[in-house]
């Protein structure tokens, strides 16, 4: 049999296949239509300290092979995550990652040191890159100054494995890479969604009422992987990719070009089973290219050039 | 209760009007779990323009047969594409979706309102209604005499009220012109159609202290609550419209 | 009847459905299928000083809704084109403006004053921002200080219009509007294409011969428009919108964002035809909505919001 | 000579094995200018996946009844759902493209040499040759007997020589192993299939000072000469498969 797993420092995870935050809900909301515990782990919705509502309707618009949204960050906070959330889904069988949000950064200080005390939650993404808020997110993610001094921030007080979640606005993504390895992150996703927008020309208006949002989905593939393997090939840790990942072909792009795993994300709106089913052909693909070993293909392009 | 996401066999693609079509689809699934007021998400096949999922309303179901209808205006794309579907083919769809209509009190007198492809999902509750003693009338407004569909249909649940906005049959104007809103008493409106229509009926219904419920037509993507992009502003916040809703009693909505 | 036609300084356009550089050849390529002089303006293939070329094939890959290409500059030269293109394409009832590239500041001013002297040709577009040579293009369009270095050369030797083509591969494309502003462009276009990446999951290479590559066509669409909107509201100078363009709606929803005209690219690989059915279709639109002028509707969306 | 860009309908979608159709298709305009060699940019409708048009050679040409037909193996999503196009639907296609064959010297011994999906541009070559004098042969390569396709057409036409990897059918092992070269001795060559086909058929010409020309397959965006993507390396530089090929002396490559 092939060996499907990985780990970041001493986390293991049973495959590479994971979930994107925000497009995969708690959990639950697909527990229809597959067993969640199959995958290597799930990354929950984008988390805050105090609850959020936000942004206005129209917060989603279609695009050519993608999507463009503007939720906002919509949570109830992490007091609610606490009571009524993290007893539903610790009782999975694979690692539950939580992503965090933050305006300041004693916000994500905060919701680190709280994460930190609840013992099925192994790591955390911090994310400093969502395009549609006002204040934090993203401007984090695009300034190196900040990005740098949010994760030193919080890895002083967060003991698990730290997961820093990249904006792909940026003009040299490696730099940005570059500065939170540096600071301590254990691992590094990217990408975010890419900063779009779209007009009703019917209308006369923009299609989203912050009128830009995040793009995601196939239309952003090509940038995706284009980064990931900048960063894969520079940096130690491992690189987690993602960005318009729908079939197993698309994953394997990814984990040829450098990434050491992969997180679905708006493919479960279109196929729920679309996780799943990229983690069933990456093991076939496997055994038909005779590899016995996952990490035999994790940047398999740069090898051969 | 289940969701789940299957490739149903279509049986028949009727058109019945240069935009309005209808799709049977045969499942292999039991379908009594299907309520009125719920919806399906449908997969439009490989196109670049029909990225995500279309919702469209369960409009009527045969739990004899194994089979449901949707009722389905073209207005764009995917809808374009769902006409062209020939009998035989299979649609890959993910339901039943969403939360379902309440039921009337005892004895209460019911009116079901829709206008346009917002009739769909009313055949199914009002057959429903009727099905456990109810006889619900129904008002259903059009532009013009061109564009009625689907009226024998309601013909066969009980009386049926038309208004078209040009008067070329039934009353002339708007739903909340018609006249059996003044002469009948209703205790219990179910609304479904454009949003001003889905206001005025609420409007209407708050003004006169009688129940409402409407089913909302948000934008979605996923369809089971994962994207919080179908949102709806209510009394407790923002709540899904695919999860929450789509049927939302009025007094729930900032209306 | 509407008017379409629009001006940079006192250069006039016809309408404002243009053909991108490097995607329409030199325009006879198109004579089967349509009759340039209709257009607003043919922007041709990028011309470098010297004869090059481009990069190893292959060259292309089709991806979601787009495509990558890594043709890299190939062209004969300034000398070649003076002499064999130049008088073929001269006839055209049209603005026929060449897209300049160079390595060096000095070979962008060396084109530029030679093309300063070629009558018929009433503008250029200063290329800064190809991703797919080694030096010079895009590096020029994501250091602020090069993208003001070169544009303030060339202004200094070239007298007719000068159009600074942006990249977007940048943290903050409204940076880069204003720098080109301030040293005397008189027009702004873009997008270039997005850096992005393919991998061949069966050959288990990259699907370019130079890895990365440019990427354009409708996946990148929203983030063009997204561009667009944000420096049509900084810059006093014309915009010239594209980026994905495959119909009238997608040319109107740059429009309506705040390009004064756009530019038709990859459309004309599937439908040679695209351009002008464009133009045709801009002009039904007004028609339909009650405008008398082009004028109307540049940037609507920012007037109700 | 004039590009055009068209509707055509499909008289006929033929499959011929498990995975090669031939689709035959008629055109409103006159086609007496189609040249052998030359080929077509197909548009795939509406899919996410098939962005760019697919090259097609053109197969065979009847100008009585002004149609062509393109031989087409599956190889992907685009020449999957090309093969699932019905007859009477319509297929928007941009035609003639590219140069295309020179014709021999008078009295010249001609070979053609096709294998797999490379064999398709050979048939309307061959009749063409054949109409104008010459007696070419054919010699064929195929995977086994199973993947054998078009040989009663190219039959008509002379000679044919077969060889199969298996030796299933015909000589066991590769187009070039084929005795007829070594006994037969021919002035020209035509040549079409996969790349290491064409190269080792341009090895044996050079080596035998045979005049050789081959059809490439380089991947296309445009098909017209506008994106400069489909380049070969030849001793004049780079040249554009689609205008100034896709057939090429052997001569003026750098093979
Ligand atoms: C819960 C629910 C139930 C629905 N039931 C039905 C039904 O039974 N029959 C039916 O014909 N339609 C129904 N709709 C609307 C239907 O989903 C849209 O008409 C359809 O998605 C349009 O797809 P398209 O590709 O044809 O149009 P597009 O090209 O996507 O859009 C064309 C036009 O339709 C508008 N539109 C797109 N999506 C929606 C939407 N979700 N709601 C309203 N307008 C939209 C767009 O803004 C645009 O103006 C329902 C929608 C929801 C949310
Ligand atoms: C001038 C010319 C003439 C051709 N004539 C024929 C013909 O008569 N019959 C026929 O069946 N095919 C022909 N081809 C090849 C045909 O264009 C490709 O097989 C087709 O584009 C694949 O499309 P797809 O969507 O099915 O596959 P994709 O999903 O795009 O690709 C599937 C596989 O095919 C390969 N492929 C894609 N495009 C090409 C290409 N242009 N050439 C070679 N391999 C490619 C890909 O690398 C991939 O491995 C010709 C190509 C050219 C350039
Ligand atoms: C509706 C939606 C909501 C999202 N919410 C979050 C979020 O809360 N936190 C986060 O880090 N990323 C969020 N993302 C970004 C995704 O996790 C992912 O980075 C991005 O969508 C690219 O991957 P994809 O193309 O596979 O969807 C969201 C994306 C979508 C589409
Ligand atoms: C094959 C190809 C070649 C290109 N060559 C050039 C070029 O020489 N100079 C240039 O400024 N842009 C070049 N571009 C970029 C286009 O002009 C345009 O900016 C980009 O493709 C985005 O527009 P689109 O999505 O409409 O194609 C090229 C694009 C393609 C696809
Ligand atoms: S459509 Fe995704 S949450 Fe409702
Ligand atoms: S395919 Fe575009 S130049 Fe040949």
């Amino acid at each position: 049999m092939v060996n499907l797993g990985f780990s970041i420092g001493d986390l293991d995870f049973k495959n590479p296949v994971l979930t994107a935050s925000g497009t995969f809900g708690y959990g639950p909301e697909f527990d229809d239509f597959l067993d969640v515990s199959r995958l290597g782990g799930i990354f929950v919705k984008g988390t805050t300290l105090e609850p959020r509502e936000g942004n206005l309707y129209p917060r989603m618009a279609e695009t050519p092979s993608g999507m463009l949204n503007a939720v906002g960050l919509q949570n109830k906070g992490i007091d609610y995550f606490e009571k009524n959330i993290y007893p539903r889904i610790s009782g999975y069988d694979t690692n539950v990652i939580v992503n965090i949000n933050g305006s300041y950064i004693g916000d994500y200080v905060a919701l680190a040191e709280r994460i930190n005390a609840l013992d099925k939650i192994p790591a955390i993404e911090l994310n400093i890159s969502c395009p549609n808020v006002k204040m934090g997110g993203m401007a984090f993610g695009t300034n190196p100054g900040s990005a740098r001094e949010v994760t030193k921030a919080v890895r002083a007080v967060y003991g698990k494995k730290l997961i820093v979640k990249l904006s792909p606005n940026v003009t040299n993504i490696v730099d940005f890479a570059r500065i939170v390895e540096e600071e301590g992150a254990d691992s590094i996703s990217l990408i975010n969604t890419l900063l779009g927008m779209s007009v009703d020309v019917r209308k006369m208006k923009p299609a989203l009422s912050t009128i830009t949002g995040g793009l995601s989905g196939p239309a952003i593939k090509p940038v995706a992987l284009r980064m990931v393997w900048q960063v894969a090939k520079e940096v130690k840790i491992p690189v987690i990719g993602m960005g318009g990942i729908m079939t197993t072909s698309d994953a394997l792009e990814f984990i040829l070009a450098g990434a050491t795993a992969v997180q679905v994300g708006t493919a479960s709106f279109i196929d729920p089973q679309a996780s799943i089913k990229i983690l069933e052909g990456i093991e076939k693909y496997l055994i038909e290219k005779g590899f016995s070993d996952i990490k035999d293909i994790v940047g398999y392009i740069n090898r051969n050039s | 209760m289940a969701k789940r996401i299957e490739d149903l066999k279509i049986l028949e693609n009727k058109r019945i009007t240069d935009d309005f079509f209808i799709l049977e689809l045969f499942s292999a699934e039991n379908l009594t779990d299907i309520k009125p007021g719920q919806f399906v998400q449908v997969r439009v096949d490989g196109s670049s323009d029909t990225f995500l999922r279309r919702p469209i309303s369960i409009h009527d179901v045969d739990f004899e047969k194994n089979t449901f209808k949707l009722l389905i205006q073209i207005t764009g794309n995917g809808t374009e594409k769902l006409s062209k579907l020939r009998n035989g083919e299979s649609l890959n769809i993910i339901y039943p979706l969403g939360n379902s209509f309440g039921l009337p009190g005892e004895n209460e007198k019911v009116l079901l309102v829709g206008g346009g492809c917002g009739i769909a999902p009313l055949l199914f509750l009002g057959k429903h209604l009727k099905s456990i003693g109810y006889a619900p009338d129904i008002l259903l407004g059009f532009r013009n005499s061109e564009r009625i569909i689907e009226y024998e249909e309601y013909l066969k649940i009980g009386n049926v009220f038309l208004t078209t906005e040009d008067g070329s049959k039934g009353e002339k104007g708007f739903v909340t012109n018609h006249s059996v809103l003044s002469t009948a008493k209703y205790d219990k409106i179910y609304c479904c159609g454009p949003d001003s229509m889905m206001k005025a009926i609420a409007g209407y219904c708050r003004k006169n202290n009688m129940n409402c419920e409407v089913s909302l037509e948000n934008l979605m993507a996923c369809g089971i609550g994962a994207c919080l992009c179908c949102i709806v502003d209510t009394v407790k916040g923002n709540l899904c419209t695919c999860t929450e809703g789509p049927v939302f009693n009025t007094t729930e909505l900032k209306w």
